[in-house]
């Protein structure tokens, strides 16, 4: 097993710099989530540690041995893309077989080997098919087996759910974390669902543009995203942003939101005055009496059930929509006039021109790439 | 807990550097061709001189005399113009005729791969006895086409030998001969499109026109391009038709690049003038392959970016 | 071989007995004909070698490049023969006569040593000479120590033999006392009438003798003989050889010339006379009229086959075209005759311009002496004899060969009238253009423009005025105007 | 396909069947030739009966032609076996070259790579008079001049750019993820390029082979300039018909029906590559 380190890299296209001097370690065992949108670099950065591309700058470490220079087939790695780039020209076991094939082990250890992986994802009765005769699921479970079956140290998952159906992906979301921990392999795995990097990841890196906006386990990202892009990325149903200035009474700092004025926890005191945007989780709103205190009066919109939530869209006086959200079965209120009320201390301030969170003590500098 | 595990080994040993690599792989093609590197930059020099092998003594650079001659050349002017004509039209017809055809053959059958199969025959014909076969079939007296030309009512046809027909005559021949190739390559092009859009228009009952001019011809216009590049490029340089069939003649009518150059150096072995004719058409066949290359590598890149 | 048949061989060679005495002589021996061939051709080996050294190259190598042609096939039939009296090894290339003299100009162009010797014409040798590419053979010729007494240079036809020597001077007279001997003639073609008996006959019409009756006996021919055929057939491609064989021949007999050379030796166009210009439009109404459809893609071996097919009535043009036309499975062969011909009415003989078929010697090759001893067999007597007389070899070269009664006598039985145009014609029969470095610039753009005459492009007298500035202009240009 | 109307389909079968019969109608007439003596080739009108006859192969085959200028000594069965062995040769060389130097313009994007991928292809449009004269000083004094291997080397003008061009585009459609995936398996480059790149690419470099084959095949002017009679190949050989005595037009065609035979041959045999291979679409599916 292999720790995993990335230090200082840039990799350009043309003029395009695609990562921006990128530094990340990625301990023993442990599985790292890549959560970005496309373009954001994360394929390239798998990429890297592979070996198919090479770095313009930096160094890349596997293992602590530097690796930088070596070529893909000696490093010890497992990948499964994902578009799943099996070869169209050999049956499903010769595709799990070449890594096997490649380390020289004798024909009845590649047979074992591959039975044992197919067995445990459940392909043994379509190994003597060609790819072009597997279903989708198939495919996915035959490249996620070819990656799987050297038992390589480190395992690079390229958002492997990507091309399979909902059905299979929420199957798959729940058997992976169970498959990667046993094996034990340090892993990186890509995904543009916030969903997965939450189920799967040990620790989350959302990158953007090339780098790595925050790093650090599922429950940091959540609870004190770096900046709004972050906030909005992580959390179904999206969270409320709301144009705000804070002022300061006696009870401390707080927004006006319809008239009503919120109290916030924590050290906002700089921010008086200033543009902000409060970041609402739908989850921190909830319905109450008119006589609750600072209840904000809205209108229902509308309301949709959403997995065991429900989301209802209300409007503020002002004129704001704004989502809640409950867990199925509490009450609320599906039309009329009704009032809402917020958790002050989950809420996030957020500097409008930079869009970072105030008082964020996560965010990766730009430039340095050390977290701050 | 697998019964096989990686053992990856550090390379050792002998090892090409990815960098170099490229080079290695690229350059005994290289270096195969650019041994017929040395003999062109040989008839450029050529070109730059009074050269008459039939007068040794008189050799000499004359620089540019040798090009300039052309600009006052009725001769050169018409050759210029005979060549971009013939190359315009040869190709034209036979990339419209070449789609059509394949079209015709897009479904995969057994009796279409056949007739794709014995279609390219006049391309496996060797230009040179194609053109002698030609000249016989329209002979004004054994001549089997002549003869059909004449059962409707084409009594005095006089295929090449006439000057308003002997462009026509070895258009004919030439689309014989190559129209096979631009219609295997389309053919080929037109079955590996992938099958989604079609079905979809279908469904949508798109008009026929539509579907043909929005998506199959955008769709087969990198095949298109390679077709008519080598067409094109080959056409110019026209020489086995037109020299078996009429040396150029009647009169001054086919005096195409490569006949007038190839005269120039066997039948007067003014060697000077032959070679300025070759690298002004070197330098056409040049800036015309530039262009298309161009649009070509454009073209793959944007495909490439939508997949 | 037996005493009583050698000394019967011996005989034949010395001339005592003839051809078929010797074969009946033979026979009567007990030997089959061929056998009898066998035997004499050892005979000629030993005669031949008799009084001349020809073992002094044993063991070499030479090689020919040579075109497929009947010559070259009696050479190479003959080959034997001259292997066993000198022990030299000889090898050659054949090309088929559509590129021949393409791959001469290619390996010449290229110094190339492979080849020692090899066919040409004449008038190639025009741009092989100046440009350093063959030998003078004079200098073989003239040297007793290298060339046989037997050779008798005397021989040859002198206006064929002179036709192949020239000074190296644009302009300079064929045969010149310093003229260099650029070939050795091996054959010629003379260009003359052929024509199709019946065809004449059915219609009425009687051999012409001069432009006049030619332009109206083809017209006649043409419109009253049927089936599509025409009247007469000449070359009209794009090329030197459409001006060389008939239409040169005529030219040539209104004392009509390309170039003029003036005193001091500069070249300047002749085919813009008031004469040329009549004479071109009787030509060019004479193809229009009655000459074949597709006439100016016409090489020599259209204007044949179409002769030989029955397609036309008659050519005006090798000699020999039309006896070959006249022979094998040929439809019409057996049915021609041949006659001399005489454009203008005011000449006195005919004036045929000749195409002729020689060897010549690479400058590039290693052993010129071991080459010129083939050249020597190849052009001497005894090779002319067998190829006349055992295989195609018409027309030679050699006085001697058209006094041999057997010789004459297989001509008249099959080729009836060959022998008498021949001989009316051969007096006149000389190459009739001016020798200089651009004769293919000059025959090319003649050749294009009576097609473009013909096909109306362009009236005859405009035409050659602007032939005659061009090629005045390209003469001025290359430095010879 | 199924809903096509009866008329569209009587339609494209009178276009299909017009398009047969003028790439075919040459070929037939040619065949038929091939069968007759110059008499009945050479009547007028052109009539379709004659009593056909084996004499052209036979003379052909046996290397003796009979005409009227007596018995010819021909090559042609020569002249067919240079052909096969250069066009062979030149294919097989081409595709050694070739198609590496495909892979790495395909896969590689390294500095000039364009450039030089140009510049190989830009002598496939030189025009073949252009080089030729000068390589023929120039193989005098390499001695390579009429050698196989000096007509070889040129013939790589013609084949090598056509399958460099077209294989390069095969390799292009091959998605690099499936080689990545084979080289992070634990495979060199050269395993990859062999286990991978060429099978997948397998269609197309068929294809393109046969093209360049059937190029070499028809080429006349460079083996005629550069090499001796024994080396010349049936494009030049055929021409040997054309004699003192008139165009043997019967064994002209004979030979041409014969020197189509192999690469028709061969085109059968590779049918389905040539159809399908050409069809970039070999992995896509």
């Amino acid at each position: 097993m292999a720790s995993l380190e990335l230090r200082n890299v840039v990799k350009r296209y043309k003029s395009q710099t695609v990562l921006d001097n990128l530094s990340l370690t990625v301990a023993d065992g442990e599985t790292l989530v890549l959560f970005g949108p496309s373009g954001a670099g994360k394929t390239v950065l798998l990429r890297l540690v592979a070996g198919v591309i090479d770095p313009d700058e930096g160094k890349i470490f596997i293992g602590g041995e530097d690796m930088t220079d070596l070529d893909a087939e000696f490093r010890g790695v497992g990948m499964a893309f994902q578009n799943f780039a099996l070869f169209p020209h050999m049956t499903a076991f010769d595709n799990i077989a070449t890594p096997l094939e490649a380390s020289r082990s004798s024909q009845s250890a590649i047979k074992a080997g591959v039975q044992n992986v197919a067995k445990l994802l459940k392909i043994g009765h379509v190994l003597s098919h060609k790819p072009r005769a597997l279903s989708n699921g198939q495919k996915q479970r035959t490249a996620l087996a070819r990656a799987l079956v050297g038992s390589p140290p480190v395992l690079l998952l390229d958002d492997p759910l990507r091309n399979v159906d909902a059905k299979l992906r929420f199957e798959m979301r729940l058997e992976l974390p169970r498959l990667l921990a046993d094996r034990g392999a340090t892993v990186v795995y890509v995904t543009q669902d916030y969903k997965e990097a939450m189920a799967l990841g040990d620790r989350i890196a959302v990158m953007s543009q090339g780098v790595i906006k925050q790093l650090g386990t599922p429950e940091q990202i959540y609870r004190e995203p770096a900046n709004i892009e972050i906030a909005r990325l992580f959390g179904d149903p999206t969270i409320n942003l709301l144009d705000v200035k804070p002022s300061r009474d006696a009870k401390g700092i707080y927004v006006g939101l319809s008239n009503v004025q919120v109290h916030l926890t924590g050290a906002y005191d700089a921010t008086v005055g200033r543009d902000c945007v409060i970041g609402l989780r739908p989850e921190a709103l909830s319905f109450v009496d008119e006589s609750t205190p600072a209840a904000i009066p809205v209108t229902v919109e509308a309301e949709t059930p959403l997995n065991e939530k429900i989301v209802t869209l209300v409007r503020t006086v002002r004129g704001r929509e704004i989502l809640v959200s409950r867990p199925a079965g509490t009450p609320g209120q599906s039309e009329g006039r009704a009032h809402i009320a917020v958790d002050g201390k989950s809420a996030l301030l957020f500097d409008r021109a930079s869009g970072d969170r105030i008082g964020s003590k996560n965010v990766i500098n730009l430039r340095s790439g050390e977290a701050a | 807990m697998t019964a096989a595990t990686m053992q990856r080994n550090r390379p050792s040993g002998f090892r090409i550097s990815k960098r170099v690599l490229p080079y290695v792989l690229s350059l005994p093609a290289l270096l195969v061709c650019i041994g017929i590197l040395i003999p062109f930059f040989t008839s450029v020099v050529y070109s730059f001189q009074r050269y008459r092998l039939s007068q040794p003594w008189a050799r000499q650079f004359n620089w540019g005399d040798n090009y300039i001659s052309f600009f006052t050349d009725p001769r050169f002017w018409n050759t210029l113009e005979i060549s971009l004509l013939y190359a315009g039209i040869t190709v034209l017809l036979e990339l419209l005729l070449g789609l059509g055809i394949a079209m015709l053959l897009q479904k995969r059958s057994t009796l279409n791969n056949f007739i794709s199969i014995m279609l390219l025959m006049p391309l496996m014909t060797a230009p040179a006895l194609a053109a002698l076969m030609w000249k016989l079939m329209t002979n004004p007296g054994f001549g089997v086409l002549s003869y059909l030309a004449s059962l409707i009512g084409l009594h005095d046809f006089r295929w090449a030998s006439s000057p308003s027909t002997a462009l026509f005559t070895v258009v004919l021949v030439d689309i014989w001969v190559y129209t096979p190739f631009i219609m295997i390559l389309l053919l080929a092009g037109l079955r590996s499109l992938p099958t989604q859009p079609f079905e979809a228009a279908a469904l949508d009952g798109v008009p026929r026109s539509f579907v043909f001019f929005r998506i199959t011809l955008p769709m087969l216009t990198p095949y298109i391009l390679t077709a008519t590049l080598f067409r094109l490029l080959d056409s110019i340089q026209q020489f086995d038709i037109i020299y078996a069939m009429t040396q150029g003649g009647p009169g001054d009518t086919l005096t195409v690049f490569q006949v007038e150059a190839y005269l120039n150096f066997f039948q007067s072995t003014n060697v000077g003038r032959s070679a300025a004719l070759m690298i002004i058409l070197w330098a056409i066949t040049y800036f015309l392959s530039n262009i298309f290359i161009k649009n070509w590598l454009r073209l793959r890149e944007r495909a490439r970016g939508q997949a | 071989m037996h005493e009583k048949e050698k000394d019967l061989i011996d005989a034949f060679l010395r001339g005592q007995v003839d051809r078929r005495g010797l074969i009946k002589g033979l026979g009567a021996m007990g030997l089959a004909a061929s056998t009898a061939g066998t035997l004499l051709n050892l005979g000629q080996t030993r005669a031949l070698a008799a009084d001349f050294d020809w073992q002094a190259h044993k063991g070499k190598t030479i090689k020919l490049l040579l075109n497929k042609h009947p010559y070259a096939d009696a050479m190479i039939a003959n080959l034997e023969n001259f292997k066993k009296l000198t022990g030299m090894e000889v090898v050659y290339d054949v090309f088929p006569e559509d590129v021949y003299f393409d791959k001469v100009t290619a390996a010449l162009s290229a110094s190339s040593p492979e080849y020692d010797a090899f066919m040409t014409g004449a008038y190639m040798t025009w741009t092989y000479g100046p440009a350093g590419w063959i030998t003078d053979l004079n200098e073989w010729i003239k040297n007793p120590t290298k060339t046989n007494v037997n050779y008798a240079w005397d021989d040859f036809l002198p206006g064929v033999r002179k036709s192949c020597a020239w000074n190296g001077q644009p302009g300079g007279v064929l045969g010149s006392d310093d003229a260099k001997q650029w070939c050795i003639p091996w054959g010629f073609e003379q260009n003359n009438i052929t024509y199709n008996k019946g065809m004449f006959d059915k219609v009425g019409v009687s051999v012409p003798g001069n432009m006049d009756e030619m332009v109206a006996t083809a017209a006649k021919l043409t419109k009253d003989v049927g089936g599509g055929v025409y009247g007469i057939g000449v070359r009209g491609s794009r090329s030197w050889a459409t001006i060389h064989p008939g239409f040169l021949s005529a030219y040539a007999n209104f004392d009509q010339k390309d170039l003029n050379v003036s005193a001091d030796g500069k070249l300047s166009a002749a085919m813009n006379t008031a004469e040329s210009k009549a004479f071109h439009k009787q030509w060019v109404q004479m193809i229009q009229e009655s000459g074949p459809k597709d006439w100016s893609t016409y090489t020599w071996y259209q204007v044949g086959t179409d002769l030989g097919a029955g397609a036309s009535a008659m050519i005006f043009d090798a000699d020999i075209l039309g006896y070959f036309m006249n022979g094998g499975d040929n439809k019409m062969a057996g049915k021609l005759a041949f006659s001399a011909f005489k454009a203008n009415p005011a000449a006195k003989a005919p004036t045929p311009n000749i195409w002729i078929w020689s060897l010549s010697m690479s400058n590039f090759s290693k052993d010129k002496d071991a080459t010129w001893y083939f050249m020597q067999w190849a052009s001497g007597p005894e090779h002319a004899l067998f190829g006349a007389t055992k295989m195609d070899f018409v027309n030679p070269v050699r006085q001697s060969v058209w006094k041999d009664e057997m010789f004459r006598e297989k001509l008249n039985k099959s080729y009836p009238g060959y022998v008498e145009m021949f001989d009316v014609s051969a007096p006149g029969a000389s190459i009739k253009f001016t020798p200089q470095p651009l004769f293919f610039d000059l025959t090319t753009e003649w050749a294009a423009t009576l097609q473009k005459m013909v096909a109306k492009e362009v009236p005859v007298d405009e035409g050659l005025d602007m032939l005659a500035t061009s090629v005045d202009g390209q003469l001025k240009e290359a430095g010879l105007g | 396909m199924e809903h096509t109307s009866l008329l569209e389909r009587i339609l494209r079968g009178i276009a299909l069947t017009l398009v047969v019969i003028f790439f075919m109608f040459p070929i037939v007439w040619i065949f038929m030739m091939s069968f007759q003596t110059n008499e009945t080739i050479l009547r007028i009108p052109p009539q379709l009966v004659f009593k056909p006859t084996l004499a052209n192969y036979t003379a052909l085959i046996t290397g003796k032609l009979t005409t009227a200028a007596g018995t010819l000594d021909i090559a042609f069965m020569r002249n067919l076996w240079n052909s096969v062995f250069l066009s062979v040769t030149s294919v097989a060389v081409a595709l050694l070259l070739g198609v590496p130097a495909a892979y790495a313009f395909a896969r590689h994007k390294f500095r000039g790579s364009e450039d030089i991928a140009f510049t190989l292809l830009s002598f496939r449009f030189a025009p073949a008079l252009l080089v030729l004269l000068p390589l023929t000083l120039y193989f005098q004094k390499l001695g390579l001049a009429n050698t196989y291997i000096g007509l070889i080397w040129v013939y790589q003008l013609i084949c090598l750019p056509l399958i460099l061009w077209i294989v390069r585009g095969y390799f292009e459609d091959i998605p690099a993820d499936i080689e990545y995936a084979y080289r992070i398996a634990g495979h060199s480059w050269f395993a990859t390029f062999r286990k991978i790149a060429l099978p997948l690419a397998g269609p197309g470099i068929a294809a393109a082979g046969l093209l360049a084959f059937i190029f070499a095949w028809n080429n006349f002017v460079f083996a005629l300039v550069l090499a001796s009679a024994d080396k010349q190949p049936v494009t030049v050989g055929a021409l040997a018909f054309i004699t003192s005595s008139g165009i043997q037009y019967g064994q002209i065609s004979a030979a041409i029906v014969l020197s189509i035979t192999p690469t028709l041959a061969l085109a059968l045999y590779a049918q389905r590559y040539l159809v399908e291979g050409l069809s970039l679409g070999a992995v896509k599916g």
